[in-house]
């Protein structure tokens, strides 16, 4: 049904033990142009999109790769442990921040949550969700975070802009809120569809 | 304001005794002082840009009184906002600025507070908003079955692939497993090691050819610093990993790497 | 383009770490009729057969299982043979000692780990994370070894400083120290009504 390159990257994709990128699969078939393997690809997305079935084509962490529909999932634990626990609402929230707002100090996610978080990126840092990403050129030179590529693979997002846009903030004045979001270095205000039943408020 | 009632002394106690049962079972559900005043400001139904600070700090510090009533420890954190709150309300009770200048106006003192609530809050709902997504792993799974294929081939040699973390962490459950003793750990302390100091150097010396002392030590120009770098240096000196120049008596001092050896042999 | 349940079946198989017998997938799924889950899964073997693609539904070991097709076996082991690689625990432990105690001999890195670590060093030394600084004089002469711009770039590192120490990873793990209220950037800190008698109004 399909042409005979989109299958051989149905192939790839499909034993691939983690997504992969269209770069990783034009390297990987360099006998093949750019421009082809870009349209099989279309081919094999639209092709997935159409089909429904037990697991689809998703893009996550920049790449490519086979899921079961969440619909199933009761059906799928029957048979297979779950992985991935309950994350905590300090856990998420942590998250939330160094997601949005990294590379970001530890003392700057505190000042955001008022509490101290060093248990909690810790355990984020030792579950990979979450990366050390250098030192920040400041008195001191506190470590910056930033989330890794296993957070996006973890939460099934295709890339740091896929983020669920922030609540706008209802500006008390028109000046920025503090000097440091000129660190900021997403744009998460650019309108990202959110989950649709995941309404903020 | 009807809830200014509860502002009465006697109203205190009943007050509390809501406080008991409302929050007895969700004590651990406060994820620390931005997310119960979140809480509170809902409850109260006031608007979070124009909160009342008595309101909202007298409820606070009840509610903090109620952990204390229940011997729960109260985390250091709550009470730096308890002292915000006291703060703020202090300050608006203060007399407004001197009539003779007008035009510098007084900023709210909640502003801050406010700014950072908002801010709080949205990261709180983003949080949420994730953690709600279908998790690999949990609601959501990859081929789990190897291929037969893939089994038979060898991996050979990819880019590597590892974090910062999983690097200091190999290092620390190593320290763990071995003896104290068996370190040549120089001044493990709080302040500059000499170790620390080499680990610099050596990396200046992948940039540049030559470094000068002075250079090492402007940003900081401590007796300490000074006194570190100039011991590292003679270690690195005594190692033969580099070797040490001075133009004339008094003069700047350099340095240069000395010749790497031929890196064939092991 | 198949029924529910034929979905559900698919993604079982998919998702399951080795083949699903017919029997197991019947257990599983106890609110479905033998007869229905055979239907079910006659027509999801037909949609297969019929489909082509990268991959194909077989029936090995007395169960069911997603297989690549054979004839895309040559593109699908160029991916193994170049994907990223993981490092082993000694590499990780050897490179970590280098990183945090260089300039340090092959003896010191041995004498720490406490087995021996020339192939793992060789190995370091030909991915280029590690290098030769020199020789240490003292009867022997032994290589001197140290982190190479490699390692910098592998980690994203900016320099050898911007590595996070011991400490600072120690750090997290520690109660929050009152100090820190500081870096808090509240004044109030120094007023804060700690004991019994909280004042009310």
């Amino acid at each position: 049904m399909n042409s005979e390159l989109s299958s051989i990257i149905e192939s790839l994709i499909f034993s691939a033990e983690s997504a992969l990128s269209t770069d990783r699969i034009c390297e990987l078939l360099n006998e093949f142009e750019r421009d082809e393997i870009k349209a099989a690809l279309t081919e094999l997305i639209a092709c997935y999109q159409e089909r429904g079935g037990g697991f689809e084509l998703v893009e996550v962490a920049g790449g490519w790769q086979f899921r079961t529909r969440p619909a199933f999932h009761s059906y799928i634990t029957r048979h297979i442990k779950t992985r991935t626990s309950k994350f905590s609402q300090s856990a998420l929230e942590t998250l939330a921040i160094i997601a949005y707002r990294q590379p970001i100090t530890r003392a700057e996610v505190e000042h955001l949550r008022g509490v101290d978080c060093g248990g909690v990126l810790k355990s984020l840092l030792e579950k990979h969700l979450v990366r050390i990403l250098g030192k920040k050129d400041i008195p001191g030179r506190p470590l910056i975070y930033g989330t890794s590529k296993e957070f996006l693979d973890i939460f099934g997002l295709k890339d740091l802009k896929s983020l669920p846009t922030l609540r706008e903030i209802q500006a008390l004045d028109e000046q920025p809120q503090y000097e440091r979001q000129e660190e900021l270095q997403l744009e998460p205000a650019k309108a990202i569809p959110v989950e649709s039943d995941l309404p903020f408020e | 304001m009807p809830i200014e009632a509860h502002g009465h002394r006697e109203e205190h106690l009943p007050l509390l005794d809501g406080f008991h049962e409302q929050y007895s079972v969700h004590l651990d559900k406060f994820d620390g002082p931005m997310d119960l005043l979140l809480h509170l400001i809902k409850k109260n139904e006031l608007d979070i840009c124009d909160i009342s600070i008595a309101v909202i700090t007298r409820q606070y510090l009840d509610f903090i009184k109620a952990l204390k009533d229940l011997n729960l420890e109260v985390a250091g954190d709550f009470l730096v906002m308890a002292a915000t709150l006291l703060q703020i309300k202090s300050r608006q009770l203060l007399p407004q600025g001197d009539q003779e200048e007008p035009e510098t106006e007084e900023p709210d003192p909640r502003d801050e507070l406010v700014r950072r609530l908002l801010e709080y809050q949205q990261y709180k709902e983003a949080g949420m908003v994730i953690g709600a997504r279908a998790l690999l792993g949990r609601e959501v799974f990859s081929r789990a079955a190897s291929e037969p294929v893939l089994t038979a081939a060898q991996s050979v040699e990819g880019p590597l692939e590892v974090s910062l973390f999983e690097l200091v962490d190999a290092f620390r459950a190593l320290l763990q497993r071995i003896p104290a003793e068996s370190f040549h750990d120089v001044a493990p302390g709080d302040s500059l090691s000499i170790a620390d100091c080499i680990i610099e150097i050596l990396s200046l010396l992948q940039e540049q050819d030559t470094v000068q002392f002075d250079d090492l030590v402007r940003d900081e120009y401590t007796r300490e610093r000074v006194i570190v770098t100039f011991l590292a240096l003679l270690e690195l000196c005594r190692l033969k990993l580099i070797r040490i120049f001075q133009g004339s008596e008094h003069g700047s001092i350099w340095f240069v790497p000395a010749v790497a050896a031929d890196s064939s042999e092991v």
